[in-house]
């Protein structure tokens, strides 16, 4: 088929759909609100689909200057629309425990917008993903932001909810301060707001007799600032202080969004603003150690943390600020030239990648058990192997790629961002990151062996609806397909869409 | 402006924080204007000092807030605070007298008859069309939500 | 046909083994029949190589094959020492098998007992023939786990187990410093076949010291073996075992083993003389002290065990004096009149109902007529009375001693004196004067396939002297010192007289021991200086280890590690203590925290 | 003369006086004044840059001032949705003190 | 063929789950993969090149990572070594009493891991199939072992995870110590590498060391033995099998197929630190074992002092020595195998396997005590066994490193105590013995009786093969000792 499509053709599609639901939701009559998001999750899918066909070019001129339609770009959009349709997933069957705490009239009191905002937030994700200037950043990360706040706070009859939400808000808000801060002064010092003509333009600015020569600091500052302000997003040390309260505050599809969306975009943002900076002669060399730094810190505390958690969605927390840690180990890494095996943008995206499975499966589940077992703490997840022998293989294989386990996506990502680290001789990172590694297996294993070691608390079987089962097989499926065969994910990354028709031909 | 900012972190009363941030924010204003920057003047004398602060006013009064109570304060908790708040303050000092270009006063404008308001919105309306919708969606979400949590009863 | 003979000696012994052990456990008539079948097919091929003369060709298998650095091969050296040890081994052999037949009559794990007996004789074929220093080192271990598996026959008594144990551990130690002897040897001369190494000795003796201590290490073997000073205290305790098995392997062939070792490889002792003091002392010691030690004992099968360390200490000095012709001549025959005493003290035992305290027996000279004769046949030719074999191979070893080393050769004297004392002792008490319990008053004689073997052995003791020290061995090991003088006979002769003199005289008519010196009782507390020993280093250090690794290294490091990491995780937590403020005073140490090392640090 | 770094030192002033009351207010809604204060003070900043910045047509540079309107509308609806929250959270706990919402830890 | 035999007990584990009858079919896919294993090493070509059947389907193009299968003699005795004993680890299970379905499931899929270990030919996968087995182990020992089940089976998992991550660094550290035109995941021209020093001896030493410590600690190379004893002790008798005898040698047959040839400098540099660390295993180890009254245990400890021996061999970096290391892994792999069958079969007679419990077993089973002894025997290094025939050129390997002199190099002490850990484990295993099935029988066990004709099969199926490679080692060197000479070449 040939490609002809922008791809922000994609995010429109998204956007009609979503204000096409919002006004649908509100003439329509009914409690049982599902076909929302079920209706969603189709043409969702069918995005994801269509997004195979897309060009690589970004069309209108106006938007060029904001907008890129990459390879990267279109796998992180891709990326967010797979996990919006599993948060959508959830939601549905999370809907029970949500409208106990909305005040409503109806049992589906609320419920339809609560299906409508992420596809707003998925809208600016995919922004996220294409954003190559400061403006647009800017602006679909508070996108993003603010519509993360108003999902938190969702569940507004329950206080931790509630205290979620302030607590993501204030810290929300005072990382967007820095953000902007850095912004400007960023823009003070190369004045521009466009990435690619920042980098264009810092070599002159820097030079002999350039504007900021000898003194970078400006520079720096508003670098760090900015890497402050992402920082938060991507729940790196010490800036994940929020994460464990909000993820564990918040509905828990709202949790598995943010650990995987909001992550994901704020490390292609972060992805794109370090590879503008990192290969200035000296100032690259400190935004290199400061993440390293930021890396190491995210995975001591992350992982260390998460050992003594009896409670799983916290667990997950302190988990997700560990890999966010990894994350900025590959990130790290991106001063390497490398375009083979061993390439930092690769690492990231894979990992992204993987992770995005993983946490979604392991959230799916936690939400089924936690359903029926009234509460998502790991000893309800006792004897899961007897109650529901699918439901706990799909934890396990979740539970192994996260702990990284070969023949999982979360294997291959480690592998990869760790291939880099040692590429880059970050031996000191490797070796933080042997000690968390190791912890890790302790602590998801922890889950493993509740399911299988522990007898059950009650023997109830557990029931699961068609559609939750088909994610859950895919997810499992999927992790175990991208841990084998990662050749396709990296087809994505490397080639230029149509990435189908390129695979077809060889 | 400075002095008001202070008197809002200062002020023991939202009320009068409150109050003393619109001040500060009209003199921010003030200084927009000082800076060649008129549009930007008006929309935060407009916005923020206007309708922010009525918002905020609002849900003081709503919410009946008075004064902070005088709690223990944790001392430690509060110089811990105040310490990473004037290191902060330092390091900005630091990086800005290290700015050598800014000490060189601004360079002329072109033209003395500045259409600002022109320029803004041409920016906005042509090369920053992009950001603009993205933004519209942003301020639909934002209604979404204010509706979600504060409506008393949802259908 | 000649050419395959070895292999036919050693096969016969490794399948009867094998079918006994694998196919037969459980039909003890069969397995007696093939057991005592192999052993004598084995009996008649030694025979046929002893008429046959020496082949050129030998069949090699490679067992591994990495030549030019390692090659070791299984193939045979037949030469005239091989020849005698095949006859010595294979015929002494057979005759306890037959032996065997009758005393292990009421056992009940008879197959076992021939399936083990079968693979000692295997091991036992694989020493003698063996050309190289690596076979010979395999069937080495091979006789040590046999002799673990016979002593240990009957495992239910604790002893026995013990002893078991004992020996083979006792033999390990040897063997460690053989091996080390062999990698030494070897990464000197690039080889471990005897033939080769005597070929290309210049690499050896270039290094005398290097070949000393690389031939002592290997003599460290036979100390294990032979049950020399001071590795020697196995051979006693190993009198657990069925006494057929003592006679067999524990006189006559498995501890003669190191002798016939030292004389495989005498031609690197040879080179060196420190390494031939060194193993005349420790030879002529074990031979007195074990004479002194066998003075004391009560129990019939130690005094011959305890005399059978100190022949065999006379065949070590033997070959430290050079004389390995003589040593090989004792060692000859000595395997059949220890073998027959220890048979005929078999005998005792078992018309005594396994009574083996010799104070409990007596007078059993008129009941137990065959035993009687034979066993004095035996007795005279220990002590070296002529005509028997004894006195003829004693005295070529105190010949080649006197040429060599007077001190030693004194020595040698008061072992001989030692000898016949202690022997007197116990021929005196066991069979003269009146018996002294209601079982040794009813003793008689065992059924004729019980004495068969004896009476056998007892013509062998007396004739084998003949022909030896002029004809055969002095042919096969051209001795030094070839000069007789009349002196050394005279010599022994006194000696023997004296202790049985003394012997008679001390002993004849007591019923209980009238002579009491601990010292020689105890063994020189030897097991006990090793008990405290292993106690007090093994046991010891075993201890700390286990400790230190149960406490230390898991414990503390690998726990205490872990728990570190867990703890730090504990205390991290304590960040999220769910204030906010207390968050954004994190969130902002962190920026300032941030921005000064990336703004404010080079 | 007002040199550029004037305005920034004002504008950092400002932004610092904001993080203050963010570190040390215990109210929610004071805090969250002091955040929107952090926001103008970039702005302040973003303009004097824009200001000083002056493109080649020797006009300020528009971009900035763009970013500067985007900021203030993200803020105000930032305000909207946090206000909403705060109200929320206030008719469940019927306080604004961050002491007393601090009930997820560890 | 090499496909079958990894995909076989996959496929098989995933029937069981789904839920084919457990045993049949574990025990039908053992006995296959074990024909498998023997027909493929008979049909090796070993006058042909080195690596045979090669099979090789492309993963990831970019980074030239191949599902790549292949054998080499090396890793044919490997694999002969997991057919064997996978059989009889399925074979002497008991009656699973909970979850039958889900114990086969796991125990094949260990026996899947290990032989995808060993016939990959590709780091990727080389390490990844090891991996496999970790989590089966992990779920085994947790749901169906004995004693501190848990805290074992968290020890060992935890141990391992660390160990094998430390060796993905060692192993991308390897990759990246290449120069970029020779990056290959690919083990076959990696192997052929060998002796073209292409690393430069510098940029040998952090991967050594890397790979050293991983392998080391999934061989439980002193002091990092420490998850070893306690989860042999804790595991039911086929995990402790697959793990102490196949599993484990996972790690030396990585340091023969890559160190060896790719980083010989450094392992010659560094062959004091293994010198030391390997005579800890035989000594201090061995010591240790020495302390244990239990023998599940001691068993446990006696394994891991073994690993020394096998550590010297391949220190030694001699074509004698490495063929000696490789034959040793074999035979040591058979021969606690058998122990620690015999003493599954023990666990299920007596209430203990404590020393003190136990005694005089000898009469009441004569065959497991005859059973045992062969191992035991075999073990400590008894001619007639391969083992003794291995640790024999292990040996004259290590020796020949040192010069003809008294001034022994390190290497030859190391020899020596290695002797002298003969001595030792000669002293525990007769004690162990004895406290077992000699002496006066225990009141507990009298009754005990041997298990039945076909439960016996496995055992002495271990106990022929090692008899057999004993007594004519030149059969398996045949293969082993052309893939040493290649990769010392």
């Amino acid at each position: 088929m040939p490609a002809v499509y922008s791809p922000l053709t994609l995010e429109i599609i998204v956007l009609v759909l979503g204000l096409f639901l919002l006004f649908a939701e509100s003439f329509s009559k009914g409690a049982d609100k599902r076909w929302i998001p079920n209706l969603s999750i189709v043409v969702l899918a069918m995005v994801f689909v269509f997004s195979f066909f897309t060009s690589g070019d970004a069309g209108v001129d106006l938007t060029k200057a904001f907008y890129s339609a990459d390879a990267q770009a279109l796998f992180f959009k891709r990326l967010a629309l797979l996990t919006t349709i599993v948060v959508l997933v959830m939601s549905i069957e999370y809907r029970g425990v949500l409208a106990k705490f909305i005040p409503g009239s109806t049992d589906g009191a609320g419920l339809g917008e609560f299906f409508c905002l992420p596809i707003f937030t998925c809208a600016g994700l995919m922004f996220m993903a294409s954003a190559v200037d400061f403006l647009l950043i800017f602006v679909a990360l508070e996108l993003v932001t603010i519509s993360f706040y108003v999902l938190v706070a969702y569940m507004r009859r329950q206080s931790s909810s509630l205290e979620a939400g302030v607590k993501y808000l204030i810290l929300g808000a005072l990382s967007t301060g820095f953000l902007v801060y850095g912004i400007t002064w960023i823009f003070g010092m190369t004045g521009e707001t466009n990435l690619k003509q920042i980098a264009q333009a810092l070599p002159a600015v820097l030079a002999e007799g350039g504007r900021l020569h000898g003194s970078e600091t400006g520079l720096l500052f508003g670098i760090m600032l900015v890497l402050i302000g992402l920082g938060f997003k991507v729940a790196a040390a010490p800036f994940q202080i929020w994460v464990p309260d909000v993820y564990q505050g918040a509905p828990t599809p709202v949790t598995a969004f943010l650990s995987v969306g909001s992550k994901a975009a704020g490390f292609i943002v972060l992805v794109r603003v370090v590879q503008s900076f990192v290969h200035l002669p000296h100032v690259g060399e400190k935004v290199v150690a400061i993440i390293a730094v930021l890396a190491g810190l995210s995975l001591l505390y992350g992982n260390l943390a998460a050992m003594p958690q009896e409670n799983l969605k916290r667990m997950l927390a302190y988990s997700s600020i560990g890999h966010a840690g990894y994350l900025l180990v590959a990130v790290a890494c991106l001063n390497s030239n490398l375009t083979t095996f061993g390439s930092a943008t690769t690492a990231v995206a894979f990992y992204l990648a993987g992770y995005l499975l993983m946490t979604l499966l392991s959230f799916l589940v936690m939400i089924v058990v936690a359903n029926h077992s009234r509460g998502d703490d790991i000893l309800h997840f006792n004897g899961l192997g007897k109650r529901s022998p699918f439901l706990a293989f799909a934890m396990l294989i979740a539970m192994l790629s996260l702990a990284g386990i070969p023949f999982t996506a979360g294997f291959i990502g480690k592998f990869l961002v760790f291939a880099a680290a040692v590429q880059q001789h970050h031996y000191w990172l490797v070796g933080i990151g042997i000690i968390t590694v190791a912890a890790g297996f302790y602590y998801y294993l922890r889950v493993v062996a509740a399911m299988y070691w522990q007898e059950p608390n009650d023997d109830t079987r557990i029931s699961l609806s068609p559609l939750a089962r088909l994610t859950i097989g895919g997810l499992t499926a999927a992790i175990i397909f991208f841990g084998i065969f990662p050749q396709p994910i990296l087809n994505m990354l490397h080639t230029p869409a149509p990435a189908v028709a390129h695979s077809m031909s060889h | 402006t400075l002095v008001f900012g202070a008197s809002v972190v200062i002020n023991r009363n939202p009320v009068a924080s409150a109050l003393s941030l619109v001040v500060s924010f009209l003199g921010l204003a003030a200084l927009f204007v000082g800076l060649d920057a008129f549009f930007i003047a008006v929309i935060q004398v407009l916005v923020y000092a206007g309708a922010v602060m009525v918002l905020f006013l609002f849900i003081i009064m709503l919410l009946d807030l008075r004064a902070e109570e005088r709690r223990k304060i944790n001392k430690a908790a509060w110089a811990g605070g105040a310490l990473v708040a004037l290191a902060f303050f330092l390091q900005v000092i630091a990086v800005v007298s290290g700015y050598r270009p800014g000490q060189s006063p601004f360079p002329a404008l072109s033209t003395n008859n500045l259409n600002d308001a022109h320029h803004v919105g041409m920016a906005l309306f042509t090369h920053h069309n992009l950001p603009f919708q993205v933004i519209g969606v942003l301020i639909l979400v934002a209604t979404i939500g204010v509706v979600i949590l504060s409506k008393r009863e949802l259908k | 046909m000649d050419t395959h003979l070895p292999w036919f000696i050693l096969l016969c012994p490794l399948v009867s083994a094998a079918l006994i052990h694998l196919l037969l456990r459980r039909s003890p008539g069969l397995s007696e029949t093939l057991s005592v079948a192999a052993c004598g097919f084995a009996l008649l091929a030694s025979i046929g190589i002893w008429f046959s003369p020496i082949p050129t060709t030998q069949i090699e298998v490679p067992w591994l094959d990495f030549r030019p650095t390692l090659y070791v091969p299984i193939g045979f050296s037949i030469d005239a020492l091989s020849k005698v040890m095949l006859l010595v081994v294979t015929g002494v052999g057979t005759l306890v098998h037959f032996y065997s037949l009758v005393y292990m009559e009421h056992d009940d794990a008879k197959p076992r007992y021939f399936g083990n007996l079968s693979l000692f004789m295997f091991s036992m074929l694989g020493i003698v023939l063996a050309n190289n220093f690596a076979m010979m080192f395999i069937f080495w271990e091979l006789v040590g786990v046999s002799s673990y598996l016979l002593i240990g026959h009957w495992f239910q008594r604790d002893s026995a187990a013990a002893a078991a144990n004992k020996a083979f551990l006792v033999n390990r130690i040897g063997d460690f410093g053989f091996m080390l002897g062999i990698l030494m040897i070897w990464s000197a001369t690039g080889s471990v076949i005897f033939n080769e190494i005597g070929a290309n000795m210049a690499p050896l003796t270039a290094n005398p010291t290097f070949l000393t201590v690389a031939v002592l290490l290997v003599f460290c073997g036979a100390v294990g073996k032979s049950a020399q000073l001071p590795l020697h205290v196995w051979l006693p305790d190993a009198m657990e075992g069925p006494t057929p098995v003592s006679a067999l392997i524990h006189a006559a062939t498995m501890v003669a083993a190191g002798v016939f070792m030292l004389a495989r490889v005498f031609f690197l002792i040879d080179a060196t003389p420190t390494a031939q003091a060194v193993i005349a002392w420790v030879g002529i010691l074990t031979a007195l002290l074990a004479a002194l030690m066998a003075t004391q004992q009560d129990d019939i099968k130690r005094i011959l065990a305890y005399s059978t360390l100190s022949q065999l200490g006379y065949m070590v000095m033997a070959v430290g004096v050079a004389a390995p012709g003589a040593a090989m001549f004792h060692l000859f025959t000595h395997a059949f009149f220890k073998a027959l005493l220890f048979l005929g003290a078999g005998a005792i035992i078992y018309a005594l109902h396994h009574e083996q305290n010799i104070w409990r027996m007596g007078g059993l000279s008129g009941r137990m007529r065959t035993t009687f004769l034979t066993f004095t046949a035996g007795f005279l030719a220990l002590i070296g009375c002529p005509p028997f074999s004894g006195f003829f191979s004693k005295d070529a070893i105190l010949l080649a001693a006197y040429h060599v080393n007077t001190p030693i050769f004194i020595l040698g004297l008061i072992t001989a004196f030692l000898t016949a004392f202690y022997m007197t002792r116990l021929f005196v008490v066991v069979f003269l004067g009146s018996s002294r319990t209601e079982e040794a008053k009813h003793g008689h004689d065992g059924p004729l396939r019980m004495t068969a073997p004896l009476i056998i052995l007892a013509v062998l003791s007396l004739i084998t002297g003949w022909f030896g020290s002029e004809g055969y061995f002095v042919h096969a090991f051209p001795a030094r010192h070839a000069e007789h003088t009349i002196i050394v006979p005279i010599l022994a002769v006194l000696v023997f007289v004296l202790g049985a003199g003394a012997g008679w005289i001390l002993y004849s008519g007591k019923a209980k021991d009238p002579i009491l010196i601990p010292w020689f009782r105890d063994k020189f507390y030897f097991d006990e200086l090793y008990a405290a020993l292993v106690a007090g280093t093994q046991d010891l250090l075993a201890g700390l280890s286990s400790w230190f690794d149960k406490w230390i290294l898991d414990g503390m490091i690998v726990r205490g590690l872990a728990g570190i990491t867990w703890g730090t995780g504990f205390m991290l937590r304590f960040f999220q203590y769910g204030n906010l403020q207390g968050y954004s005073f994190l969130f902002g140490a962190g920026i300032v925290a941030l921005i000064y090392f990336a703004v404010f640090t080079k | 003369m007002v040199t550029l770094n004037d305005y920034l030192l004002v504008s950092g002033l400002l932004f610092s006086l904001g993080f203050t009351g963010v570190l040390l207010r215990r109210n929610i809604l004071t805090i969250f004044m002091c955040l929107e204060m952090m926001l103008s003070a970039s702005n302040l900043s973003l303009v004097a840059f824009s200001r000083f910045n002056i493109g080649a047509d020797g006009l300020p540079n528009y971009n900035a001032q763009v970013l500067v309107f985007f900021i203030i509308t993200v803020a105000a609806a930032e305000v909207a949705v946090g206000l909403a929250i705060i109200v929320a959270l206030f008719r469940s706990r019927q306080t604004t003190h961050v002491e007393d919402i601090s009930t997820l830890k560890f | 063929m090499l496909h079958l035999l990894i995909l076989l007990p996959l496929f098989a584990a995933l029937f069981v789950l789904v839920g084919a009858p457990a045993r049949k079919t574990a025990l039908g896919t053992a006995a296959a993969m074990f024909l498998i294993s023997l027909f493929t090493l008979f049909s090796y070509d070993k006058a042909g090149p080195q690596f045979q059947f090669i099979s090789s389907s492309v993963i990831a193009a970019a980074w030239d990572l191949k599902y790549l299968l292949a054998a080499d003699g090396l890793s044919l005795v490997m694999l002969l070594l997991t057919g064997l004993v996978t059989l009889a680890a399925v074979w002497v299970t008991p009656k699973i009493e909970k979850r039958e379905n889900f114990f086969y499931a796991c125990v094949l899929f260990i026996a899947a891991g290990v032989a995808g270990a060993f016939a990959s030919q590709d780091l990727f996968f080389f390490y990844a199939f090891h991996e496999l087995a970790l989590i089966p182990t992990f779920l085994l020992i947790g749901i169906w072992g004995s004693g501190e089940r848990h805290t074992a089976a968290w020890k060992i998992t935890i141990y391992l995870a660390l160990g094998s991550f430390i060796l993905l660094i060692g192993l991308v550290a390897l990759y990246y110590a290449l120069p970029a035109e020779l990056r290959t995941f690919d083990m076959i021209k990696l192997q052929a590498l060998a002796g073209s020093n292409v690393i430069p001896a510098a940029a040998q030493v952090t991967p050594y060391l890397l790979l050293l410590t991983g392998f080391g600690i999934l061989v439980s190379l002193f002091p990092f033995h420490t998850w070893a004893p306690s989860a042999y002790a804790s595991a039911p008798t086929p995990a402790a099998m697959l793990h102490a005898g196949v599993l484990k040698k996972f790690g030396l047959y990585g340091l023969l197929r890559l160190a060896v040839p790719l980083l010989p400098e450094a392992a010659r540099q560094y062959v004091w630190l293994l010198l030391i660390l390997l005579v800890g295993n035989i000594i201090y180890v061995g010591l240790a074992t020495l302390a244990q009254r239990k023998l599940d245990l001691m068993l446990g400890y006696s394994s891991v002092m073994h690993m020394g021996y096998i550590f010297l061999g391949i220190a030694s970096l001699n074509l004698v020595g490495l063929s000696g290391a490789s034959m040793l892994m074999f035979a040591h792999g058979l021969s606690i195998a058998a122990l620690f069958a015999v003493a599954g079969q023990l666990r299920h007679r007596s209430t203990s396997l404590s020393f003190d419990s136990l005694g005089g077993l000898a009469k009441s089973l004569p065959f497991l005590s005859v059973a045992f002894g062969l191992a035991a025997f075999a073990s400590l290094g008894l001619p007639g066994f391969a083992n003794f025939a291995s640790e024999m050129m292990v040996f004259f390997g290590a020796w020949k490193n040192g010069p003809a002199s008294l001034s022994f190099s390190g290497m030859q002490i190391a020899t020596i105590c290695a002797l002298w850990g003969v001595v030792i484990s000669a002293v525990y295993m007769l004690r162990a013995y004895r406290a077992v099935f000699f002496g006066e029988p225990h009141r507990d066990t009298i009754a005990a009786t041997d298990p039945k004709f076909t439960l016996r099969i496995p055992v002495l199926l271990l106990l022929g093969a090692l008899l057999l490679t004993g007594f004519f080692p030149e059969t398996l060197l045949g293969y082993i000792r052309p893939s040493m000479e290649a990769l010392l070449k």
